[in-house]
C-alpha cells in the first residue's frame, strides 16, 4: 500500500466509479432536478436498497461471484408479504411476520441453489442467473395456482376472482412504509428513515462482525483458494451453501424492506430484477466478482440511483425526446454491468499474466535474457 | 435392457421425457378438440423458423466459448440488414437476399469485435455475453429511433420518424421462402417447403465448414486448447472466427424468421431470441462444449414442438393458462440441467 | 534407549499399483529427533511411500497396501490425511499450499485459528465463534521462533518471496500442537542456495526440539550434511540405509542410480553423423514448474540425444520452449535457420515435430476419433488430407486419406484399437502413446522432440514405443531429441546424454558412461564443469 | 483506500449537485419573457409499448411548448419493461414534483406504481392535480390516489362492443386475452359484461387464451401465437366471428390474420386508426402525419381495398392520443380557472379540442360491489367508426341498468 496518492492507479483501480462519477456529472446539471429533490430521493433509495445489495457480499467472498440466485430469497420475501397481507398483520408487526414466514422458504431455497451451484463450480454466476428464471416458473406455480387451491388463503381482496391465485398487484397499504417511518426525522428539509437506516448500520455491523467469525475465515479461504482449504479440513462445499443460504435470507429481508417502501408488490414481476439492480449497484460501486466491501455497496448503491434518478431526465433534455432518454437509462445500466465484468474479467487474466512475469524474474537467469520475448 | 439404459444414457433421460410428453400431446390433441394436421403444419413452420437461429450457437460451442447468450448481437446486424434493404426499396427476392446481402457486412464486424471482447474474458463468456446482448439491444433501442430511416412503410405513421416496433413485410418479403414450392395438404396443413430447404442448404453449409481444415481446427480448440495449440492452431483466431461466424448465421436467422413470421421486430424483441434457442440446443442434447447438427434439428423439433402443443393441449385439459409455467419451468430447466451437469469431456 | 520403541516404523512396506510392483518390503525407523534424509531418483516410490503414510484415499481406492506401519511401537493405518495429522505428521508439500490474500500469521493457524466463543455459539456452534487475532499472532510467532527464521506475521502471501512461503509452509505445520514427525518433500527446489542454508539451519532446530523429520531432496549435498541417517530407494526397494556420518555424496549418487547392469552399446560405434540439426543457445523457458534457465547444445543431424534429469530439475522445459508451447528466449537454430519462439505453428513449420509428455492434456484429443488425432498437425501445418472442390474453392477433409493414413500407422505401429473411428480416450496408456507418437511421424518430421514417451505406460509397450523410434530413426534418418526421466531408457537408446539441473545442462555424457557420473550430474555436484559443456 | 473512496465520492457527488443546482436555477435568473407561469408534467410509455399515448404528448408540447425551452409541458416516459421496474416509474412521478411550478401530472397510461407515485407527489405536494388515465391498478386503489382516473368504459362498452359486432353481422364473440389481465378489475369485469351482452343479444361467447407479451416469450411470441391460431380459430368459429383482444401486441397481427382469413374486428381494447391498422398492413402515412382524419381516410382506404369494408372498426380518432392530450387540456384549463376538476363537460370540452366532430359519452363509476358511485373516476367512449360503412351510434345506444350491477366474479 502505498502512502502516495496515485493518480493513475487510484483511477486504474477504480474505473467503473470513475465512469460513473463522469457520467452522471455531466447529467446532473443536464437534468436540472433540484438538489433537494435528487438528495431526498437517493436517501430514500439507499434506504430501500442497500440491504439487497448487502446480500451479494457473502457469496462473493466465498468465491462464488454475483449471487444471481438471490432473486430466490426476494421470492421468499414476497411469499412472507403475501401471508402477512393475508392474515392482515399490519404494521412492523406484519414485516416481521413476512420475514418469519419467509425464513424458513429462503433457507429451503438457498440450500437448493447452494447445492446447484456446487454442481456448477466455475460458472456459478450463469447458472444462478437461469436458477433465477427457473425458480420464477416454481414461483408462479405455486402463487398462481397453489395459492386458494391446495394452500389456503383467506382475503378476497388478494385472491383473484377466479377462487385461487394471487392477484397481479398485491396492496401493501397495512405495511406501507412502517419502518421508514417507525422513525422518520426531517432534516434540512430531508427525510431520513432513521429505522430503516438503522437496519442497515445493524447488518453492517452484523457482516463487519462475521468477516471476524471463523465461518467468515473460512468463506475467505474459500474463496481464494479450494484446494488448499479443503487440504486443511475447511468443508468447502458446504460452507458454499451456507453463504448461499445467508445470500438468500438476506435478500428476502432486503426484498421486503425494498416492498414496505414501494408500498405495492407486483406479485409475479417485483422480483424479476432484483438480482440484475443489485448486481449492478455493486459492480457500479467498484466491487469485482472476486472481491467486495462495504464502501462498495454504498458507493454503488448512491452512483447507480443517482444515474437512474438523473439519467432519463438528462436524456429527455439532452435528445429532446423524453423516451430516449429511458432507453438511454437502460442501455447505460447494462452497459455498465458488461463493462465491469468486461474489465474485471480482463483485469484478472493480466494480472494472472503480471504474476508470471513477477515468477520468471526468480526462475530465469537474469544472465540468460538475450533472447526476444 | 442394458443396451436401452446405454441408449438412455448416451441420449439423455430430459430428452426421452420431453420426446415422451410431446408424443402425448399429439396423442391427446384431437380430444380436446386441437387439430393435428394444423398442429403438424405449425411444428414445421415454427422448426423452419428457429432452426438457423439455434444453428448459430453452434460454431461457439465447437470452440469452446459455451453457449452464446450474446446471440442478440447477431440480431441486430439481422435487423440492420433487413431495415435497410427495406429502405432501399428492395422487395421479393432481391429484398430478401439483399438483406442477407446487407446485414452479412455487419454480422461479420459486430462478431469480430463481440470475439475479440469474449478472448479477453475466458472462461466468463456467458455472463458478459448476456450482458453485452442487453446493452446493444437498448444502445439500439435509441438508434432506431434516430437513424435517419425514411421508408414510410416502417416509420411510426403519425410523426413520419423513428422505426416501428413491428414492421409488416407483407409487401417486401413476407412467406417468400414459406410459400416457395409450399405443399398444401388438406385445408389445415401446409410444408412450408423453401424455407426448410434453406435451413437444410444453412445447416449442410455448417456441415461443410466443419469438414474444412480451419473448422476441424475449431473442433480441436473446443475439445482441447492445448491440443490445438501444439498443433500450431491459434484458439484466438478460432474463437473469433467462430463467433464471427455464429453472429452472422444469428443475422440470417433472424431474416429467415422474420419472412415467416410476417413482422420485422425491434426494440426489446431480440431480448427474448437467445434463452429459446439455447435451450433448444440443449434439449437436443449438444452440452456446453459440444454440439453437432444433429443436435440442432431434434431439439427445434422437440422445443418448438412443445412450445406448440402445450399452450393448446394443456390449457384445453386443465382449463387453465398452466403452459406458460410449464414451459419456463421446462425450457429453464434443460439449461440448467446443462449447466449442472459434470461435463463429459475428459482431460 | 534400547527399550523405547522409534517414533515410526515402517514394516515391510509393499504396493502394487494393477500388478505393476512400486514398492516392496520397504522397512526402516525414524527415531525421535532425528532426520532422515530419503532419496531416490523418480518413479523409486518416494512420492508413493509417503503417500502411504499420509493415508490418501488414492491408496485405499488402489487396493490398500501391505505391511506394517507403527507408531510409537503400536500398528496405525491412517484412512485420510486428518487422521495422520492427528497422529502428530505433519508434511510440507512441493508446491505450496497457502491462501495467497492471507498474512502468514492466518496461514500458519489455517483452520486451527484459537477462537473466543460468544452467545451465537450456542445456537449456530463453533463456526460462529471469533477468532482472537492476538492469540493467532501470538500463536503463529512461536511456531515462526521454533522455526528460528525471520518472519513478519502480517504480510500477505502473495506479497512474500518464495522462500518465506516455504517458511510459512512449515511454520504451519509445526505450529500443530502435537506434531512430532514432518515430512518435507523437496523443500528447497523453490529456493536460492543462501534461503536454503537457513532452512536447513531450522530443520536443525526442530530436530534439537525433539520433532522427527523426514527430508526428501536431490540436493544430494544437502542430504549429506543435515541428515542423521540416509535412506536411499530404488525400484521400490531400500537399496542403502546408512548413517550419514562419512558419507560422500558420491556414494549416495551411485546407490540411488546405481544398476547392476551396466549399458551395453556395441552399437554405438557404427553410429556417424554429419552436420549440425539443431543448436540451441542460451534458452530460457518459463514452463511452471520446470522452468528453463540458461540451456545450450547441440543436436548432430541423424542423432537420438537424449536429455535427462530430475523432475522439476527443467527438461521438459526444453522441448516445450524449442516447440513454442511455454514463453521462452534465447536462440535456436535449426539446420543453420533460426527457428522462432513462443510460436508453435512457426516451429512445426519448420519440419519439427513434438510429442508431449502431457499425452491427455495436450497430445490428444480425447473425444474425437483416432483419424483426426493422426491426422490433425499434418492437415493443419501441411495442408495435407485435404480434398479439393470447384476448382480449389472449397477444401474438405479428405475422410478416405486420413482413415488409410490411420490404418496404415495401426498396422505400423500395431495399435490396438478397433478401427480408426474410436475415440482416442477410449485407448489404453500404451496405445494412445503411439497414436501421439503416429502423430508426429505423420508430419514426416526432420526432427523429432519426444516427451516422456514411456511414462505411465506398461513394460511390454514401452519397448514397442522405444523399438519404433529406433527404427524411425534409422529407417528415416530423423534426429530425435528424446527427453525422459528414466535414466536406464535414454541410456539404451540415445547417442547422447544430457542431464539437467536447476534449469542448466549439467553435463553431457556418453550413454555407456559409468552410472555413478549420471548420478553426480543430478544431483548437481558438479556444476562447475557443467557450465564449459 | 476505502475511505478515501467513500470521500472521493461522496465530495465529487456534492459537487456535482451543486454544479446542477446552479445551472438549473439559472434560466430562472435570466427571466425569459417567454416562460410559462406554471408546468404540467406528462407520463407517457415509449413507442414501443404504447405510440398514441406519446404522441398525446407530443402533440400537447407542440401546443404549449417544453418546460426546458420555457414551455409549459414536462414530458418523461415509464420504462418498457414497467412490470419489473415499478422503482423507476415512481421515481420518475415523484420527479415531477421537484419541479416547484408544477401545477399538474396526467400520467396515460397509471400503471402498476401510478398510484404509490401519486401519493408521494401528495405528501409532498398537495397542489398538484393528479391525473391517471387508463390505470392499470384496481379501481379503489387509484382513486384514492388521483384527482381524477379515467377509463376507456369498460361496461359500457362492454355491451356496445357486442351490439356493435351483431351490427356488424357476427353470430360468435371470441374474447382474446391471458390471466394478468384478466385479474384486472376493469378487464376482467368487461370480460363478463360481454358474456352476458352476448346471452342477451343472442351472439355465442367464447374465451381463448394467449401467451402474456410481458412474459419471457415476449411480444414475439405472443404474436406468432395469435399468427398461428386466428386460422384455425375463424374455421372453429366460422367467418362471422368478431374478435376482441385485451392486449395491444396482440391486435396486430390479430388484425393482419383477419383481413386475410374473414372475421370481425369492432374495435381494439384502445382504439385508434393507429392500433395495429398501419403496422398490420404496411400503410405509408408520412403524408398524413398528425392529422386524424386523414389517418383515417387512408387507412380506411386500405382496409377496404383488402376486402374488409363493413367488417373492420376503430375509434375515428386515437383514444390514447386523446387522453393524453385531453387530460393535459383538462388540467390546464383547471389550472386556469377555466373549469373545475370534477365537470364532466368541461372534461369533455377539453377532450373536444383534439377530436373535432366527434360523440362521446361516459360517466362516473360506478364499484358494482358496494354501489357507490365514485366521485373521481369517470368512464368514456366515442362513437364505433366503421371502414367503409361510417360511424356506428355507439354512443346513443342505451346500456341496459342491469349490466352497471354485474359484479366482478367468475
Amino acid at each position: 500500500m502505498t502512502k502516495k496518492f496515485d493518480f493513475k492507479r487510484f483511477v486504474d483501480d477504480n474505473v467503473v466509479v470513475v465512469i460513473f462519477l463522469v457520467l452522471t456529472a455531466i447529467a446532473t446539471p443536464i437534468s436540472g432536478l433540484s438538489a433537494n429533490y435528487i438528495l431526498q430521493d437517493i436517501f430514500t433509495r439507499i434506504g430501500r436498497n442497500s440491504f439487497l445489495v448487502f446480500s451479494l457480499i457473502l457469496p462473493i467472498m466465498a468465491g462464488m461471484g454475483i449471487n444471481f440466485g438471490m432473486v430466490l430469497g426476494a421470492m421468499a420475501g414476497q411469499l412472507g408479504l403475501i401471508w402477512a397481507v393475508d392474515w392482515n398483520i399490519s404494521g412492523v408487526w406484519g414485516l416481521g411476520f413476512g420475514v418469519l414466514i419467509g425464513l424458513p422458504i429462503a433457507i429451503g431455497l438457498g440450500i437448493v441453489c447452494g447445492s446447484v451451484l456446487n454442481r456448477a463450480k466455475g460458472r456459478e454466476m450463469a447458472t444462478g442467473y437461469i436458477l433465477g428464471f427457473f425458480m420464477d416458473g416454481v414461483y408462479q406455480f405455486v402463487v398462481l395456482y397453489l395459492m386458494g387451491a391446495i394452500i389456503p388463503m383467506r382475503s378476497a381482496a388478494l385472491t383473484l376472482s377466479r377462487g385461487y391465485g394471487v392477484r397481479n398487484t398485491v396492496n401493501l397499504d397495512s405495511v406501507r412504509q412502517s419502518l421508514d417511518k417507525l422513525l422518520m426525522v426531517k432534516a434540512f428539509g430531508l427525510n431520513f428513515p432513521i429505522a430503516t437506516y438503522l437496519v442497515i448500520a445493524l447488518l453492517c455491523v452484523f457482516i463487519i462482525w462475521f468477516r471476524k467469525t471463523k465461518l467468515g475465515q473460512d468463506m475467505r479461504a474459500i474463496g481464494q483458494d479450494q484446494p488448499v482449504s479443503n487440504a486443511s479440513g475447511i468443508p468447502v462445499e458446504k460452507t458454499r451453501i451456507i453463504a448461499i443460504v445467508m445470500s438468500t435470507v438476506l435478500a428476502m429481508i432486503g426484498q421486503i424492506i425494498f416492498l414496505q417502501n414501494m408500498g405495492n408488490m407486483a406479485t409475479y414481476n417485483a422480483h424479476r430484477q432484483t438480482g440484475f439492480f443489485a448486481a449492478a449497484a455493486i459492480l457500479v460501486g467498484g466491487a469485482s466478482v472476486t472481491k467486495a466491501t462495504i464502501p462498495n455497496v454504498f458507493v454503488g448503491v448512491v452512483l447507480l440511483h443517482l444515474m437512474y434518478i438523473v439519467m432519463p431526465r438528462a436524456g429527455a433534455q439532452l435528445f429532446g425526446s423524453a423516451q430516449i432518454g429511458e432507453y438511454f437509462r437502460d442501455a447505460f445500466s447494462y452497459g455498465a454491468i458488461a463493462l465491469a465484468l468486461v474489465l474485471h474479467a480482463w483485469r484478472k487474466r493480466r494480472g494472472v499474466a503480471i504474476d508470471r512475469a513477477g515468477m520468471r524474474q526468480n526462475t530465469v537467469d537474469p544472465d540468460a535474457k538475450g533472447g526476444v520475448v | 435392457m442394458r443396451n436401452f439404459k446405454e441408449f438412455a444414457a448416451d441420449f439423455g433421460w430430459p430428452r426421452i421425457i420431453i420426446f415422451f410428453f410431446l408424443i402425448a400431446l399429439f396423442i391427446g390433441a384431437p380430444f380436446v378438440g386441437v387439430s393435428v394436421s394444423t398442429s403438424f403444419s405449425d411444428v414445421f413452420n415454427r422448426f423452419g423458423q428457429n432452426a438457423i437461429l439455434v444453428l448459430a450457437l453452434v460454431p461457439m460451442v465447437q470452440s469452446g466459448c459455451g453457449l452464446n447468450f450474446g446471440l442478440p448481437v447477431g440480431i441486430i446486424a439481422g435487423l440492420l440488414g433487413s431495415t435497410l434493404a427495406m429502405q432501399f426499396g428492395l422487395t421479393g427476392w432481391f429484398g430478401f437476399f439483399g438483406a442477407v446481402a446487407i446485414c452479412l457486412p455487419f454480422a461479420a464486424l459486430f462478431g469480430w469485435l463481440y470475439g475479440l471482447l469474449l478472448n479477453k474474458v475466458k472462461g466468463e463468456e456467458m455472463t458478459i455475453a448476456m450482458y453485452v446482448g442487453f446493452s446493444l439491444v437498448t444502445f439500439f433501442s435509441i438508434l432506431w429511433l434516430l437513424l435517419p430511416y425514411s421508408s414510410p412503410a416502417m416509420v411510426w405513421g403519425y410523426t413520419g420518424r423513428g422505426l416501428r416496433t413491428t414492421i409488416t413485410l407483407e409487401n417486401f418479403w413476407g412467406k417468400i421462402l414459406n410459400n416457395f414450392l409450399a405443399v398444401r395438404i388438406g385445408q389445415n396443413f401446409t410444408f412450408p417447403t423453401g424455407m426448410i430447404l434453406f435451413v437444410a442448404l444453412c445447416a449442410f453449409l455448417v456441415y461443410l465448414f466443419f469438414r474444412t481444415k480451419t473448422g476441424t481446427a475449431m473442433t480441436a480448440v473446443g475439445s482441447n486448447a492445448d491440443f490445438a495449440r501444439a498443433g500450431g492452431v491459434s484458439s484466438d483466431k478460432m474463437r473469433t472466427v467462430s463467433v464471427m461466424l455464429s453472429t452472422m448465421l444469428g443475422a440470417v436467422g433472424i431474416l429467415v424468421y422474420q419472412q415467416s413470421f410476417g413482422f420485422i421486430q425491434l426494440y426489446q424483441a431480440p431480448l427474448f431470441m437467445a434463452f429459446p434457442a439455447i435451450a433448444a440446443l440443449l434439449i437436443g442434447g449438444a452440452s456446453v462444449n459440444k454440439a453437432s447438427m444433429v443436435n440442432v434439428l431434434v431439439g427445434t423439433l422437440l422445443f418448438q414442438g412443445i412450445l406448440t402443443m402445450t399452450p393448446s393441449v394443456i390449457n384445453s385439459v386443465l382449463q387453465t393458462d398452466m403452459s406458460e409455467v410449464i414451459r419456463i419451468v421446462l425450457s429453464n430447466g434443460m439449461i440448467l440441467y446443462a449447466l449442472t451437469r459434470k461435463t463429459k469431456v475428459s482431460k | 534407549m534400547p527399550n523405547v520403541p522409534p517414533l515410526l516404523s515402517l514394516k515391510g512396506i509393499s504396493k502394487d499399483f494393477y500388478g505393476n510392483t512400486v514398492l516392496e518390503d520397504v522397512s526402516f525407523d525414524v527415531e525421535p529427533g532425528k532426520i532422515i534424509g530419503l532419496v531416490g531418483e523418480n518413479g523409486a516410490g518416494k512420492t508413493t511411500l509417503m503417500r502411504i503414510l499420509f493415508g490418501m484415499p488414492v491408496i485405499t481406492e488402489t487396493g490398500g497396501y501391505g505391511g506394517q506401519i507403527e507408531l510409537d511401537g503400536q500398528p496405525v493405518k491412517f484412512k485420510s490425511p486428518f487422521d495422520a495429522l492427528d497422529a502428530g505428521i505433519g508434511m510440507v508439500h512441493q508446491e505450496f499450499s497457502l491462501i495467497p490474500g492471507f498474512t502468514t500469521a492466518e496461514n500458519i493457524v489455517l483452520n486451527r485459528e484459537p477462537m473466543k466463543a460468544n452467545f451465537v455459539c450456542e445456537v449456530f456452534g463453533d463456526r460462529m465463534s471469533i477468532l482472537d487475532r492476538t492469540a493467532m499472532r501470538t500463536r503463529a510467532e512461536k511456531a515462526i521462533d521454533r522455526l528460528g527464521v525471520k518472519l513478519d506475521t502480517e504480510t500477505l502471501v502473495s506479497e512474500m518471496p518464495v522462500g518465506h512461503k516455504q517458511f510459512t509452509e512449515i511454520a504451519r505445520e509445526i505450529n500443530r500442537a502435537n506434531v512430532r514427525l514432518l515430512v518435507l518433500d523437496e523443500p528447497t527446489a523453490v529456493l536460492a542456495e543462501s534461503e536454503a542454508e537457513i532452512l536447513l539451519e531450522a530443520l536443525r532446530r526442530l530436530a534439537a526440539q525433539g520433532i522427527s523429520i523426514i527430508f526428501i531432496s536431490h540436493r544430494l549435498h544437502e542430504v549429506a550434511t543435515v541428515a542423521d541417517t540416509i535412506v536411499v530407494l530404488r525400484d521400490g526397494r531400500v537399496v542403502k540405509e546408512a548413517p550419514a556420518a562419512g558419507t560422500s555424496v558420491r556414494d549416495i549418487a551411485s546407490w540411488m542410480v546405481g544398476r547392476s547392469v551396466d549399458a551395453k552399446r556395441p552399437d554405438l560405434a557404427s553410429r556417424k553423423f554429419s552436420g549440425e540439426a539443431l543448436k540451441v543457445e542460451r534458452l530460457w523457458v518459463d514452463m511452471p514448474g520446470e522452468a528453463v534457465r540458461d540451456v545450450s547444445f547441440t543436436v548432430r543431424e541423424g542423432e537420438i540425444f537424449g536429455i535427462g534429469g530430475l523432475a522439476g530439475q527443467g527438461k521438459l522445459g526444453i522441448p516445450n520452449g524449442v516447440m513454442g508451447l511455454y514463453a521462452g528466449g534465447g536462440t535456436v537454430l535449426l539446420h543453420g535457420k533460426p527457428v522462432p519462439l513462443n510460436d508453435p505453428r512457426g516451429a512445426l513449420s519448420m519440419g519439427m515435430a513434438f510429442v508431449s509428455e502431457d499425452r491427455r492434456g495436450v497430445g490428444l484429443l480425447l473425444d474425437e476419433t483416432l483419424e483426426w488425432n493422426i491426422g490433425f498437425t499434418a492437415m493443419q501445418i501441411q495442408g495435407g488430407y485435404l480434398k479439393s472442390y470447384l476448382g480449389g474453392l472449397l477444401k474438405l477433409r479428405d475422410e478416405a486419406g486420413l482413415r488409410k493414413l490411420a490404418e496404415e500407422y495401426i498396422e505400423q505401429l500395431s495399435i490396438k484399437c478397433t478401427g480408426p473411428k474410436q475415440f482416442a480416450k477410449e485407448l489404453s496408456g500404451g496405445n494412445q502413446q503411439k497414436i501421439c507418437l503416429a502423430k508426429a511421424f505423420a508430419v514426416g518430421p526432420n526432427l523429432l522432440f519426444v516427451s516422456e514417451p514411456t511414462r505411465g505406460i506398461d513394460v511390454g509397450a514401452k519397448e514397442l514405443v522405444l523399438q519404433s523410434l529406433r527404427h524411425y530413426n534409422r529407417d528415416n534418418g530423423t534426429t530425435i531429441v528424446m527427453v525422459s526421466s528414466e535414466l536406464e531408457e535414454l541410456r539404451s537408446i540415445c547417442d547422447r546424454v544430457a542431464i539437467v539441473d536447476e534449469g542448466r545442462i549439467a553435463g553431457i555424457l556418453p550413454p555407456d558412461a559409468d552410472i555413478a557420473e549420471f548420478g553426480l550430474l543430478m544431483a548437481g555436484e558438479v556444476k562447475q564443469e557443467a557450465a564449459h559443456a | 483506500m476505502k475511505m478515501s473512496r467513500v470521500f472521493a465520492v461522496a465530495v465529487v457527488s456534492a459537487a456535482i449537485l451543486f454544479a446542477g443546482c446552479q445551472k438549473a436555477e439559472k434560466p430562472a435568473a435570466a427571466g425569459e419573457p417567454a416562460k410559462a407561469a406554471y408546468h404540467i408534467g406528462v407520463v407517457t410509455g415509449t413507442v414501443s409499448q404504447s405510440e398514441d399515448d406519446l404522441r398525446g404528448a407530443e402533440e400537447l408540447i407542440k401546443r404549449y411548448g417544453k418546460v426546458a425551452d420555457g414551455g409549459m409541458i414536462q414530458h418523461i416516459t415509464y420504462p418498457d419493461m414497467f412490470m419489473d421496474q415499478q422503482e423507476t416509474t415512481i421515481s420518475q412521478i415523484v420527479a415531477l414534483a421537484d419541479d416547484p411550478l408544477m401545477k399538474a401530472i396526467v400520467m396515460n397510461q397509471a400503471v402498476p406504481g401510478a398510484a404509490e407515485g401519486f401519493k408521494r407527489v401528495r405528501e409532498k405536494r398537495a397542489d398538484i392535480l393528479l391525473f391517471a388515465g387508463e390505470p392499470h391498478e384496481d379501481p379503489l386503489v387509484i382513486e384514492a390516489a388521483a384527482d381524477l382516473a379515467l377509463n376507456s368504459d369498460f361496461i359500457s362498452r362492454g355491451y356496445t362492443i357486442i351490439w356493435a359486432a351483431k351490427e356488424l353481422g357476427a353470430k360468435t364473440f371470441v374474447h382474446i386475452s391471458f390471466p394478468r389481465h384478466m385479474s384486472y378489475e376493469t378487464l376482467g369485469l368487461r370480460r363478463q359484461i360481454m358474456e352476458q351482452a352476448c346471452i342477451d343479444l343472442g351472439l355465442k361467447f367464447a374465451f381463448e387464451t394467449a401467451p402474456d407479451p410481458t412474459s419471457d416469450v415476449g411480444p414475439a411470441g405472443a404474436q406468432q401465437f395469435i399468427l398461428e391460431k386466428v386460422p384455425s380459430w375463424i374455421q372453429k368459429y366460422g367467418k362471422e366471428t368478431a374478435f376482441f383482444c385485451t392486449n395491444d401486441a396482440h391486435t396486430e397481427p390479430l388484425l393482419k390474420q383477419l383481413l386475410q382469413y374473414g372475421g370481425i374486428f369492432v374495435e381494439a381494447d384502445l382504439p385508434s386508426p393507429l392500433m395495429g391498422y398501419p403496422g398490420a398492413l404496411g400503410i405509408d402515412l408520412t403524408a398524413e402525419a398528425g392529422n386524424f382524419p386523414a389517418i383515417l381516410k387512408k387507412v380506411e382506404q386500405a382496409v377496404v381495398d383488402k376486402g374488409g369494408a363493413g367488417r373492420f372498426g376503430t375509434w375515428a380518432y386515437s383514444y390514447g392520443f386523446t387522453v393524453t392530450a385531453g387530460l393535459g387540456e383538462f388540467a390546464k384549463n383547471v389550472i386556469e380557472g377555466k373549469t373545475t376538476k370534477d365537470s364532466l363537460s368541461g372534461l369533455f370540452d377539453a377532450f373536444a379540442v383534439y377530436t373535432p366532430g366527434a360523440n362521446w359519452n361516459g360517466g362516473y363509476y360506478i364499484d358494482a360491489n358496494t354501489g357507490v358511485k365514485a366521485k373521481n373516476h369517470l368512464l368514456v367512449y366515442m362513437d364505433t367508426y366503421v371502414f367503409g360503412k361510417g360511424y356506428l351510434p355507439t354512443t346513443k345506444q342505451v346500456v341496459p341498468e342491469k349490466y352497471y350491477s354485474i359484479k366482478f366474479k367468475k
